[in-house]
């Protein structure tokens, strides 16, 4: 009867971890989800604790007392900004909790002897990747926090020696699995686990973290599903599985949001096959963003302001333009479009492609009425626009283009530039606008990256 | 059927009844088409083109020999001699003399007014009143941007941002709708106004905003499509609704007409008065007597900076198109009289009945 | 390989189906609250040191279990309030009134 | 500083230098702004308007004794005396006899030439070019649409369905760019065509066609951005591709221009003699000659069949807006000039060094 | 070993079966999925022919060649029209042998006294599932192959009768599961079970079978699970679950598509609750549709021709439209614009709205040049356009609008018709072209509906 | 309720949520094919029916076994024949060259 009870809030729990997750496939329902999750958390806790095995409780009230006082602090005290941080942190805890457990049942059965080869197999398993997902949760950690150095450490012969511990902690566990009784061989492995996390993470650059705190995600997964075969748990199994999939396919999806493969991630340094994304003229780097990485910011901003330029109107964009305009509009947010007076190569330029997409005249903003609108807004879309919105005009006497007003795009929260490349307007100069770390650059003609932002939004 | 087609000779009427396409589908059809020489020149219509369509051409009796002569205006007093005693008569009839009327009767002309097409679906294609104020409204708006001391779109440049005009538009006819539209391609903020209800949605159709003024109580629209006059209190509305917008409008464009009667009185000399220096009012119903107060049908006055227009047969400063849109209108219709191979006018048609208004020697 | 182990296998390759399905629908922008929310159910692990800090074997598996309980623990509130606080960013904000 | 706006003599000048919105602006700066009573009549700015900004009203000697005289033409020979000696001239210098600029030399007027500002881009908001470019392209395209016996946009009626015009223009800077945009708003079908290589996209990106003949070897692009004069054989070549292009259009709107030298070539008589009946050429660049070798400059003439029009001074027929712009780019070359609230002309300065001809009693 | 061979196979089947479903959600790759689970059915057919228990194969060779030779010309010989009735019938023998197996276990079990209550309760389960499946497959073939009448077939109490039914059966199941050697109840409960599945497909009508057809592969699913659960066997409890869920969820989607509810759909009859879609003048139906049901055939589509009427200028919809066009251009089809002399309301109307949303003019065709390529022509789709598609025009001499030319919409092999209601347009006269079997209707504003279906096509 | 039936559920619970996200993506056009798609793999019976007509108990297994065998194969290999003609119809009709 106990046990039917511990069975039903495990099932329990199960779906509702299922359903958690999948509410996060949509943001407004997000956080109803997650408390959904919460929920199954507890009924797991609960369930478990009406185990026939569990006799004492004492050392289980102490954990948990000290794991909340704490976890708290931990969760609300931080920044918003050291968020990754605290969650590679926190992922350290829950890995060394599975080792913890893994090394628990090879110690009480008799350090190996009263198991089978199956559960050696998956207590080696556990301790395994629970103890390379530590070190290297510890390492992101060290990166995100700027307590290590972010850029990737290198050595020579540094693929070599990784590959052979691999083959060496791979070769112990084997050993385990057919001669479970062999402590030594445990302990050699477990080392060794930690060593891995270690090595694995140094070569990785600190912008890289989170795609190694997802992948690590992942192990911690696999980790958890390997305690549940060795205790027969299936929670255990289910959030693993879950976990081990969707940690190894976000980390996928994030490193393709780079533009770049995950094994380019994770083994970059070594090749140096380092994925220039951009270098501006004062080594300023670029960021290049995608039509889904920035849908979302679009969909939810409360205030955009378009900057048409040249472009827009080459690319042909104005319908495009419009219709996304009133997408923003029907998520709620104010679109304005700011003109200015020498936008494209004509006097009216903008005022002829605008009005053919029949945008109403009453969003069309002189720089003068519009000028101090940017620092209220949320992100000023420049689409085909350059020496309008080129800093250079106010701060660089030398800069041909110095002396003439521009638009204040460099005030908004946050720019997204539409253009086909690197290349300069009209006056030939560079432009530090696509260099700013607020700006995110969108490479492709104006028509296509405007109309894959549509249909990701209207995705949404 | 012999047709023939006559030569214009009314003041600034540049138009032509028959194009030479119009022409060539006639003779296909079996007629025989005599055309005036020199008729389509005004009209960008050489001789050597319709000859190539297939017509003979001859001077004015020869035309006026055959048993259907076209014509777009109705033939002056002068005229009337060159017709053959019998033949029928296709043309407008207004603004001629009644006593050209009865000189045509005398001579047992058969005259089918063009301007009575009836407004069913199946005579759209016959309806010249349509096609000529479509012609119409859009010479209006060009009219009006040319006359205007500023440009109709926004513009936004170096040298300064220059807001777009705003044009009213009142009577939203056929002539009103495609001002508006021209307007509005043009990049002018367009508002519309009519007395009819059915007008409100089409204006809006056309992206134009609509002028709605404190309900008019029933609705103006007879069975035709066409308005009809409104009480003394609710013109006061209307007029007053038109003051406000025409004060606020750089080009006021007024195509309001009523059937038969006087075209209404919508801008009175008070509005003019509160308009703007540089404004413009072109009054397409000047040949009805002008829906402004201050308008001089076929002139052009300035009136405390306001500059008004009352052109006068405006389809016609567009000959060509004009005159290819009359003739289509033309040849269907002779289409519809022509009963195998010969003229028919069957006073029992529901279209050729409402037409006719002169038959064998007597005013119908 | 017993026919418990065969069946567990089942369960693990659905989840797993599920995980991948449950995913791949997640906007990108909500790629790092995703990140935090799996990583606080990682913390599922609590649920093994539960068993081993319980236990009454032996005093190791006490001590061990409830330093796990203690970690998992850190791992689990930790991670739910973080993940909270992220999705809190996504409300949209002051969503104007009468819009849909 | 005290600037005086004189009053407009030449025959069809009606803009003025300054609006009173600018005299607002510059009296906000700390100037005194004298206006000449009558000077913005025809582009319909009343004195009052002026007087309600802050100037105050004058004479012609009144205006002419301010420290800076502003006009839109440049002073004739007749006027020179009105201005103080010693004054700053801003104002075209073109068209102008060299006589009436000996004169102001002679009365030791500065004369900043407004035509010679420098195309640079913290420049463009002083550039008359420009902006009166602007305006001539737009009016261009609209005479143009007036001038045809047709329509310009595609219109399916009961009627018949009529075809969109075909538009041509000729040099793509500003003013045709604009004409090129204008025809399009209107729905004509367009194409666009230049020597420059630049100007295919800024066409393309208007949404009209562009016309490539045959590679043109280089590019005829100036530092400037202006274009330069091509060799014979080249020229040969961009004469044959607008020969068949112009004999397929119904409308060609030519406002090819090379500075400082009479208009190329683009239309001869053979080309124009291949047109249909009914085909207007507006020829933008009568004042330099005409790009058309039958262009008249100031009259219209009609060819066979085909209307040729050589407009002169276009952007004045639009006198409001073109003085609005032509005053906002005065004003910003004022305040440019100005340092520390005084009059300065510092021929160090990029952009007044251009314009300044005349200075201390000597032409430069 | 043997046995570890066939658990294997079983989960490679499993995974292929989840993998074929998948490959539905994309057209061009849904064949080379079925060949995947086609593949999944062989594996697990060798797998099963390794377990221990099976001794002796001549029977299992007999019915296998029997159900060859029956079910190859079955799929191969029926005419594309007929195929929705041969799924059922092909339905019903499926649930055959499902019930079969069930009345087998219970019977080789000594007619349940060797059965434990679990066990009974999934047996039990697998025979009433299965049995109303056979029955109500068979009578859903009859009303599609018309050898039953198409009307719901209703009689008074029919309600009452079918609920003391229902609850009769679930007695006995009660019964069974609580002691299981009782024959008489099992063979009594097999009995009304059969007649289940007739009562309840009796009083749906013909044109609702495909969702009876869906939802009875619910309930196959749902035996075929409890079979699984009878003999312990894991592929079967996989593909009852896939199917149970995904045949619910079918059956609600398609009833969605009809704009009804799934009760409506099965117990609509009862109520009098039969949603009139639409009768016209002369009792004929108006099809309703939905723009996710027509947004494929657009996509799909060779040529498309629109008509624009008044009703497009109404919605302002001129961009949405061009959007569309140019979605369907994408997808390889062609679009042209069908333009009527008197549509809108002032002599070119259409040009206008048209040139604003820069449709390009070689895209729009003349009445003259167009109404010949009507009949080669995929979908005409009619936005907003009434009278000047209205075939009185050519056959009504009472109509005020006979000798009206008008453009062939009729001609085209399928019509689409976006509107708001049925309302008559400027001529005031009813439209017979909307009742046109060709034609779908999709109603509401121009604009909404355009911008749904682009919304759909762009989900594809 | 055993262990064994415990874990089973868990197996049809992931399983129907595995075949609930599959079905939800599948665009209307193909919910016919899909009909008919899972009426195939219902045909797993088959798996049931082949344990049944193989045994060596009683020959009433035998004969049961041997009907629903056959059952089972036309519903098997008529579904999977129909499902492949249906879809043959899906494929984008002569899909005009070069177009992506
Ligand atoms: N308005 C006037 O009257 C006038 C007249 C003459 C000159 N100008 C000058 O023109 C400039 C106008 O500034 P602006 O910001 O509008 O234009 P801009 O500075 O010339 O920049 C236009 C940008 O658009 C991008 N672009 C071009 N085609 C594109 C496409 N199909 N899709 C996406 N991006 C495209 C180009 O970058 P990629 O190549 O990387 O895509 C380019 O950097 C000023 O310098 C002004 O002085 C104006
Ligand atoms: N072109 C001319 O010069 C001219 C001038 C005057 C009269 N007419 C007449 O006007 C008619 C033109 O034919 P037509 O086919 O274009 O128009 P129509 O026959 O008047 O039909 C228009 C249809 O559009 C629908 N509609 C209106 N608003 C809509 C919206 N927002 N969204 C979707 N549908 C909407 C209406 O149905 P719901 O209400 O159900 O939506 C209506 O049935 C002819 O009878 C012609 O004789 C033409
Ligand atoms: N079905 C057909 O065959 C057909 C053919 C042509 C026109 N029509 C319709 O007939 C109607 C009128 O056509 P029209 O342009 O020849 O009419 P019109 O030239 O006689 O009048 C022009 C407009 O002025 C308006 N008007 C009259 N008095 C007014 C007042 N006091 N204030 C404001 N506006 C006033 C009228 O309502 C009309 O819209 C239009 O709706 C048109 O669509 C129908
Ligand atoms: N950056 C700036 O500050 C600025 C300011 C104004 C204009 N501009 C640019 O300068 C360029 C020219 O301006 P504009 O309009 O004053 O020039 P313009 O009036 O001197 O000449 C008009 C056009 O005619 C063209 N042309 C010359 N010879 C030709 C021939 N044989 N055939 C065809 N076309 C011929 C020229 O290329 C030019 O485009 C434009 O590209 C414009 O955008 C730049």
């Amino acid at each position: 009867m106990r046990d039917l009870f511990t069975q039903a809030t495990y099932l329990a729990a199960s779906i509702f971890f299922i359903l958690g997750l999948r509410s996060l496939a949509h943001p407004d329902r997000a956080r109803a989800g997650m408390n959904q999750a919460a929920i199954g958390m507890l009924l797991a806790v609960v369930g478990t604790l009406f185990v026939q095995e569990i006799v004492t409780y004492q050392w289980i009230i102490a954990g948990l007392i000290i794991g909340t006082v704490i976890g708290v602090p931990l969760g609300t005290k931080v920044k918003m900004t050291a968020m990754p941080q605290v969650v590679a942190i926190s992922h350290a805890f829950g890995a060394l909790a599975a080792t913890l457990v893994g090394v628990n049942e090879f110690v009480v059965h008799d350090f190996g002897a009263g198991v089978s080869s199956g559960t050696m197999a998956a207590l080696g398993f556990e301790t395994l990747f629970g103890a390379l997902t530590v070190t290297g949760s510890v390492m992101a950690w060290g990166k995100l926090q700027e307590v290590l150095p972010g850029r990737p450490i290198t050595w020579p012969f540094q693929n070599v020696m990784n590959l052979s511990l691999l083959a060496g902690t791979v070769g112990l566990f084997g050993w385990l699995v057919v001669n479970p009784a062999n402590p030594l061989a445990f302990w050699l492995m477990l080392t060794l686990s930690f060593l891995i996390g270690i090595l694995m993470v140094l070569p990785i650059g600190g912008a890289d973290m989170p795609v190694v705190v997802s992948l690590l995600n992942s192990y911690a997964g696999l980790a958890a599903a390997a305690t549940g075969f060795a205790i027969g748990n299936n929670v255990l199994i289910i959030c693993g599985a879950l976990n081990g999939a969707s940690g190894l396919l976000l980390s996928v999806l994030m490193s393709k949001a780079m533009n770049r493969s995950l094994t380019n991630v994770l083994f970059g340094a070594f090749g140096g096959v380092q994925a220039a994304v951009g270098a501006g003229t004062a080594g300023l780097a670029v960021r290049a963003t995608t039509a889904e990485d920035v849908a979302v910011q679009l969909a939810y901003a409360q205030r955009v302001i378009v900057i048409p330029g040249y472009g827009l109107a080459v690319a042909q964009a104005q319908h495009v333009v419009r219709e996304l305009g009133e997408l923003i509009e029907k998520h709620g947010g104010e679109v304005k479009y700011a003109i200015h007076p020498v936008a494209g190569r004509m006097p009216g330029h903008m005022n002829v492609i605008l009005a053919e997409a029949n945008i109403p005249y009453d969003r069309l903003y002189d720089m003068d009425e519009i000028n101090d609108q940017f620092e209220q807004c949320d992100v000023a879309l420049v689409v085909g626009a350059n020496d309008v919105v080129n800093p250079a005009a106010r701060s660089d006497p030398s800069s041909p283009i110095y002396g003439m007003p521009i638009l204040n795009a460099d005030k908004a929260r946050s720019i997204l530039v539409l253009k086909r490349s690197m290349n300069a307007g009209f006056a030939g100069i560079e432009n530090e606008l696509f260099y700013d770390p607020k700006t995110a650059m969108l490479f492709g003609d104006a028509k296509a990256s405007l109309t894959k932002l549509v249909a990701e939004i209207k995705a949404l | 059927m012999r047709i023939g087609v006559m030569k214009e000779t009314a003041p600034r009427e540049r138009r032509v009844a028959l194009s030479p396409e119009a022409v060539a589908r006639l003779i296909k059809a079996g007629d025989t088409v005599v055309v005036e020489r020199g008729a389509g020149v005004a009209a960008f219509y050489p001789d050597e083109a319709y000859a190539a369509a297939g017509a003979e051409l001859g001077d004015a009796e020869a035309a006026g020999a055959a048993d259907l002569v076209c014509k777009v205006q109705c033939p002056a007093m002068a005229e009337v001699g060159t017709l053959r005693a019998g033949a029928v008569l296709l043309s407008l009839t207004t603004g001629e003399s009644a006593a050209a009327i009865q000189a045509l009767v005398n001579r047992q002309v058969s005259v089918l007014a063009l301007e009575r097409v009836p407004r069913i679906t199946r005579a759209q294609s016959m309806d010249v009143l349509s096609s000529q104020a479509t012609v119409a409204g859009y010479r209006a708006a060009l009219l009006g941007a040319s006359s205007l001391p500023r440009f109709l779109p926004m513009l936004t440049t170096a040298a300064g941002s220059l807001t777009p005009a705003k044009v009213l538009v009142l009577g939203a006819g056929v002539a009103g709708l495609q001002a508006i539209a021209t307007a509005r391609r043009l990049g002018a903020v367009v508002t519309g106004f009519d007395v009819r209800a059915a007008a409100a949605e089409q204006v809006l159709s056309l992206g134009a905003k609509f002028l709605a003024p404190e309900a008019i109580a029933g609705d103006a629209e007879t069975a035709g499509g066409y308005a009809k006059e409104l009480a003394e209190e609710q013109q006061q509305k209307v007029i007053d609704a038109v003051d406000g917008a025409a004060a606020a409008s750089d080009l006021v464009i007024s195509t309001a007409a009523i059937p038969g009667r006087a075209a209404p009185r919508l801008l009175l000399r008070s509005t003019v008065e509160k308009m703007k220096p540089g404004s413009v009012i072109i009054d397409v119903s000047a040949e009805t007597g002008g829906n402004c107060e201050l308008t001089v049908p076929g002139e052009t006055i300035v009136h405390g900076g306001v500059t008004i227009i009352g052109p006068l047969n405006l389809a016609s400063t567009m000959p060509q198109h004009a005159s290819q849109m009359f003739a289509r209108n033309v040849q269907t219709l002779v289409d519809h009289l022509r009963r195998d191979g010969v003229l028919a006018v069957d006073l029992t048609d529901e279209i050729t009945g409402a037409m006719c208004i002169a038959h064998a020697g007597a005013l119908r | 390989m017993n026919t418990m182990t065969v069946i567990q296998l089942y369960v693990f390759v659905l989840a797993g189906f599920v995980g991948y399905q449950v995913i791949s629908r997640v906007p990108p922008l909500l790629h790092t609250p995703l990140m935090s929310a799996t990583n606080a159910i990682s913390g599922i692990s609590l649920v093994g040191s539960l068993v081993a800090a319980g236990s009454g074997d032996r005093r190791i598996s006490n001590i061990l279990g409830c330093i796990a309980v203690a970690c998992a623990m850190i791992n689990v509130v930790g991670g739910f309030i973080i993940t909270d606080r992220m999705l809190k960013m996504f409300r949209r904000a002051d969503k104007p009134e009468g819009a849909k």
